[in-house]
């Protein structure tokens, strides 16, 4: 246990914050769809050319080989310098795909995918839920079938983020349907342009069209595009999961700590719900604003704990999840507080600076990607060993 | 001796409602994902009128059909469970107060579904208003008072982005110096019954949706409702709804008869209607799961409504208020 | 849906408020022990002996026969008299023994035992729970073997509220152990007093003796005290429960709902927890005072729904486990509300009322009688029609 | 960089002390279903003196080990997760005050164990003592300030019964004009990273307590685990836990290091550490069901110790408002 400043570490953050005061876009990030993706891009190839990408990525795979205390610095300032959502719709690409294919693909595949990743040329999607299959993932029923040199894929998928304006997709396919649920699956990269490819955005409650359904009718994605072994997907895919579970929310993360403050601030100018007083005059206000304040505290605090654990060379773990319930569930809490201040003001979809209309969104972060549900099973059964919950075959 | 079973006949005008807005104005009729345009909330409006809905509890002799504060209760539960715009409440009210003013001939145009109204609620020391449309008065709830406005009252309407996509919205300013009635604290009850009623239909609706979601959705082989995180949720569910009707209708009965703690009882019905609208309208999302976050299910409508809902009656803070300094049985 | 004051019940309250004011207890009811079961004897005699015991139970069997309502009306008058708690060590006999007597019991039986119970000559406590056993019931395994004519019983029971100065127990003994679980288990009655019969009291985390678990050693029960037949007894005991979940409680409630007013009270005349200002000041405060007497109000408010049902003919059924659920959890609240009302006063075991007391006692309310969790399930499965949780077979 | 677990050394201190406590004041000490005598409180507050726990993060010179605050929290945790009298923190404490005071034969006696402290509490205007016995010293922290008093300051000691049985309680009323000495705002720091770390140490130690029962506790056929009431609760200790832990460390890096948030940071630390330790301790009874609601079960311990450690830092309410006001990082 230490806390030390070193002088890197002083460096780097007044270069990170004297290159960001040049370079953050004055213009605001369009909220949703392809006008968000096409800034996104924008500012991440600027990233990409000033050296600021990829800050922990390895060396070898274009990035700088930085530990993770320097990218949190840099994530620190960044929200510091008021830089657009880092976690915009390049996330996908940057912080599951990235780490796959460095992780478990071949050579080939890293020449070609990581810099056009990481320099914003290719946006990548998820495909990995499907209609049916809901939280139990392993369920999925995607076909793919070896034809020659090609797997060809029939089948469908669903809450794919930005879908509409990916290039490539993480996919999982059942490659062997007689074997065990989470055997037989196959993790390819799938080409978003490819013929019987057919995307259709979904609405969600907030208006956006943030996820997709994917269908594949016919797709022909060749046997090099599998992503370690055929049937080995699972594990491929748990790896990434794993990875999402640990520290790469802590653009996020603070991002949130920079909203709360936000709201502190709005809470001692306006007046709160009650249409009577400053809002922060309002006792339940107050105590929901210090709980926010602490909460997001101890949000940053066990990512500094998983840091550190990654330091020690701990794999990822299901305390991954940990992080992961305590956060999704902290944003929908901040959320709703902010918009219970606006008072009546939450009646318009934007309310103030947007506020009614991210109240709505953050319904997804106890859904997408894990529901807290299935987050405390994990917490469960995996990490604390309690026994797995029973279950009745089908047609039991 | 306390009833709060409907009787054959007040079941009658529930079923009879219920019936027609099966018909006439199914949850089906809102297309989820898209704005729901004005027009349909007016048709819906024509259907209920049609039926003589908005004078169900004024007397014979005023243009109604001579039924109570039960039965129109009763008969806010099943709006609320249909999201029919809470302009239909508005009617309700507006042809009241107006009858009270005698001024009968208006309150005709109301009852008839010749003319209409909407609520206003107050956005600092601006207005919004709730389903403009033609509406000819305006009905603001705040505090411990309800006022009947003319349109004429309202400054010039800036349309707004609404959360609840099945109901427009517009900012105005209101001149209060031209309230054409200020409504008697029976007219504020029956305002705060009808608002509840609609919070404790829409908290059934979701209940019984988020059930039948949780009995046919298979997840890792079976129905999620048979794992206890999905069960128990369901449970709270169940509780909520019971609570919150078994409330409003005692509120209801005690107005009606005016009790000395009727005031305590119905600001007690708004805050435990509205927390359990919301709280309801949120977890029947999270049951749906993926689904439920999307705008094809009807889920967001509940959640949207619910939080309108509490506008309507000028929030949740002014009613705890009220409650607080209300005289307790 | 009506609501009407008739002459009867006008009648009825008034001569209530009358007896009520002239033979209240003047003296404090001891808070717990055998002191406060001889209060609570003392004064339900009293009451007794003025016709004010067993009003909704039926006329042949020493009651008046009257209907919830008035029940109602003088639970009303009796808190508003503010006379000692109507919810005390009688409670087993009056409202779980007695109804099943009533239901399921032999003429001698009911003879012999329901005005000794309406009369406090007899106090019972219930012998239903085994420390093995917890919330799953059924389990039960003190065994009773039928010798001649007699029941030999072996086995113990745990959370007998009262026992150790109780006359009678109603006991659930397992007489067909080849049987399935519901089935093969006898209601009998079993006398405190018979050898071989051992009670130790069970100290609480509040420090009272409240509960006692006994243990029983060839204990001879004459099989004349089955209530109703041998191996039926689940059934009876269900019945008994299903009695105890609707409309057993009002007096309960209505005490809620006197004590909520009391905190208002309080709080209006006390500094708050911050030590600085009327507790009422405080908006926390205020907002858990205004949702504590709306949810008393809609406690009281499903029971009310619950006696309409029964005045329909509607048998007890699952949605009392909804007022169970619902009561229990707001006790809890409602007494945390209090001690926190006192502030650094919660440090003292008694605090201020004996507010710290009351609310560590209250941690029993969601366990005892079926946890929440139990009553979740019941909610959900039974009133809802949700499915079954699976369960794996023990050794599967 | 920011590294929050142990290096080597420091998990040898950790250790040590949890060996000392594992061997001479086991859980086991506590007759959960008695009030406890004094006398074994004095029992293993002599055995942490022999261990030098009172001066660990003194200076050398002062009569100290020389470690610093992240030690010291660290042995905090352990200290709450065995339920040691908080008169160990408060002889720390007091030990601190007086060698910053220049008294250092008085915090020698503390360290070497010759002479106690204890907290105090604020009681409207008169004071609780906590496990005062014959202590010498009187902590007392109170909003930004923390302050030694001598026994004499303390009118005469009436006892009460305490919530808390394993700790004597009493009512006086101390004679602020007879402050020994007023503690600099690092002292303040360290008396809340103490009692935040106590708070920790038995939330973990519910968390622990809490999956040990639903592992080996049956209930219909199979452990209580398995079912997702439990099973979820638990995970929620897990977190609990886990949040409270790495606030608490964080906060006491930034404390030892000065930073301009440290305030913000510890004040962050004491408020989710005791909103954890009040909620887990309660679960804690929860799920071990009826046996969690006798007095043989130590789960009420740990509930009853939650609540008293919030009033040793002057409570929930000072920490929100403090924590308002301190510089976020």
């Amino acid at each position: 246990m230490e806390l030390r400043t070193t002088q890197e570490e002083r460096l780097f953050r007044e270069k990170a914050r004297t290159w960001l005061e040049e370079n953050v876009p004055k213009e605001p990030r369009p909220p949703h769809g392809r006008e968000a993706n096409d800034h996104d891009r924008a500012w991440q190839r600027r990233q990409f050319d000033g050296g600021w990408a990829g800050l922990s990525w390895p060396k070898e795979y274009g990035g700088r080989g930085l530990p993770l205390d320097l990218q949190l610095i840099w994530f620190e300032e960044y929200a510091r310098a008021e830089a657009p959502e880092a976690t915009n719709t390049l996330y996908v690409g940057l912080n599951h795909a990235a780490p796959t294919l460095i992780a478990s693909g071949t050579p080939e595949q890293q020449a070609f995918h990581l810099e056009k990743i990481l320099s914003a040329e290719n946006v990548w999607c998820q495909g990995f839920s499907e209609p049916g299959a809901g939280s139990d993932l392993a369920a999925l029923r995607t076909r793919a079938e070896i034809d020659g040199d090609d797997l060809v894929v029939n089948g469908s998928k669903i809450w794919t983020s930005n879908g509409h304006y990916s290039h490539y997709q993480e996919l999982l396919v059942r490659t062997d349907p007689d074997a065990p649920k989470h055997k037989g699956i196959t993790w390819v990269i799938g080409q978003m342009d490819l013929p019987g490819v057919d995307i259709r955005p979904i609405r969600n409650m907030a208006g956006g069209d943030h996820f997709c359904e994917v269908f594949y009718n016919d797709v022909r994605i060749p046997l090099s595009s599998v992503v370690g072994k055929v049937n080995d997907g699972w594990r491929v895919a748990m790896s990434t999961l794993g990875f999402e579970r640990g520290t790469a929310s802590m653009a996020h993360q603070i991002e949130l700590t920079q909203f709360v403050e936000n709201l502190i601030d709005y809470a001692r100018d306006n007046p709160g719900p009650d249409g009577r007083r400053m809002a922060i005059e309002d006792d339940t206000i107050r105590s929901r604003l210090a709980a926010a304040r602490a909460e997001t505290s101890a949000l940053k605090a066990i990512t500094l704990l998983s840091i550190s654990r990654a330091r020690r060379g701990d794999a990822p773990g299901p305390e991954g999840s940990i992080t992961r319930l305590f956060h999704t569930e902290l944003m929908q809490r901040v959320h709703r507080l902010a918009y219970d201040l606006t008072g009546s003001g939450g009646l318009e979809m934007e309310g103030h600076r947007g506020w009614s209309r991210q109240y709505l969104e953050q319904m997804r972060q106890t859904i997408a990607g894990g529901t807290s549900e299935i987050q405390r099973n994990i917490i469960g059964e995996r990490h604390l060993g309690l026994p797995r919950q029973p279950v009745i075959a089908k047609g039991a | 001796m306390i009833h709060l079973l409907p009787d054959a006949d007040q079941q009658q005008v529930v079923d009879a409602l219920a019936g027609l807005l099966q018909d006439r104005a199914p949850l089906e009729r809102l297309k989820a994902s898209e704005r729901f345009p004005d027009t349909a909330n007016a048709e819906v409006l024509g259907e209920l009128a049609g039926m003589g809905i908005y004078g169900l509890a004024l007397p014979e002799d005023a243009g109604g059909v001579g039924y109570g504060p039960a039965e129109e209760t009763l008969c806010a539960i099943e709006m609320g469970r249909f999201l029919v715009t809470p302009s239909a409440a508005a009617a309700t009210l507006a042809a009241a107060m107006l009858a009270d003013a005698g001024r009968g001939d208006e309150a005709a145009a109301l009852i008839g579904g010749s003319a209409t109204a909407c609520f206003a609620s107050m956005k600092g020391k601006r207005h919004y208003l709730v389903d403009a449309r033609d509406a000819a008065l305006i009905v603001l709830v705040q505090g411990d008072h309800i006022t009947l406005y003319p349109r004429a009252a309202a400054g010039s309407l800036q349309p707004v982005e609404g959360l609840d996509w099945t109901i427009s919205l517009h900012q105005t300013t209101l001149d209060t110096a031209q309230a054409a009635v200020q409504g008697s604290p029976a007219r504020l009850r029956q305002a705060l019954l009808l608002i509840a009623g609609m919070q404790v239909g829409l908290t059934e609706a979701v209940c019984a949706m988020a059930v039948d979601y949780a009995k046919i959705r298979e997840q890792f082989g079976q129905p999620i409702g048979a794992f206890q995180a999905i069960k128990h949720k369901c449970a709270d569910l169940a509780v909520a709804a019971e609570t919150a009707r078994a409330q409003l209708l005692l509120a209801a009965l005690a107005g009606a008869a005016d009790l000395p703690e009727a005031d305590f009882l119905i600001r007690a019905a708004t805050l435990v209607a509205t927390e359990a609208a919301q709280a309801s309208t949120r977890e029947n999302i999270q049951i749906h799961g993926g689904i439920g976050y999307t705008a094809e299910s009807r889920a967001h409508l509940f959640l949207k409504r619910a939080h309108l809902n509490e506008w309507l009656f000028g929030g949740l803070w002014a009613q705890r208020e009220a409650l607080l300094r209300a005289k307790a049985a």
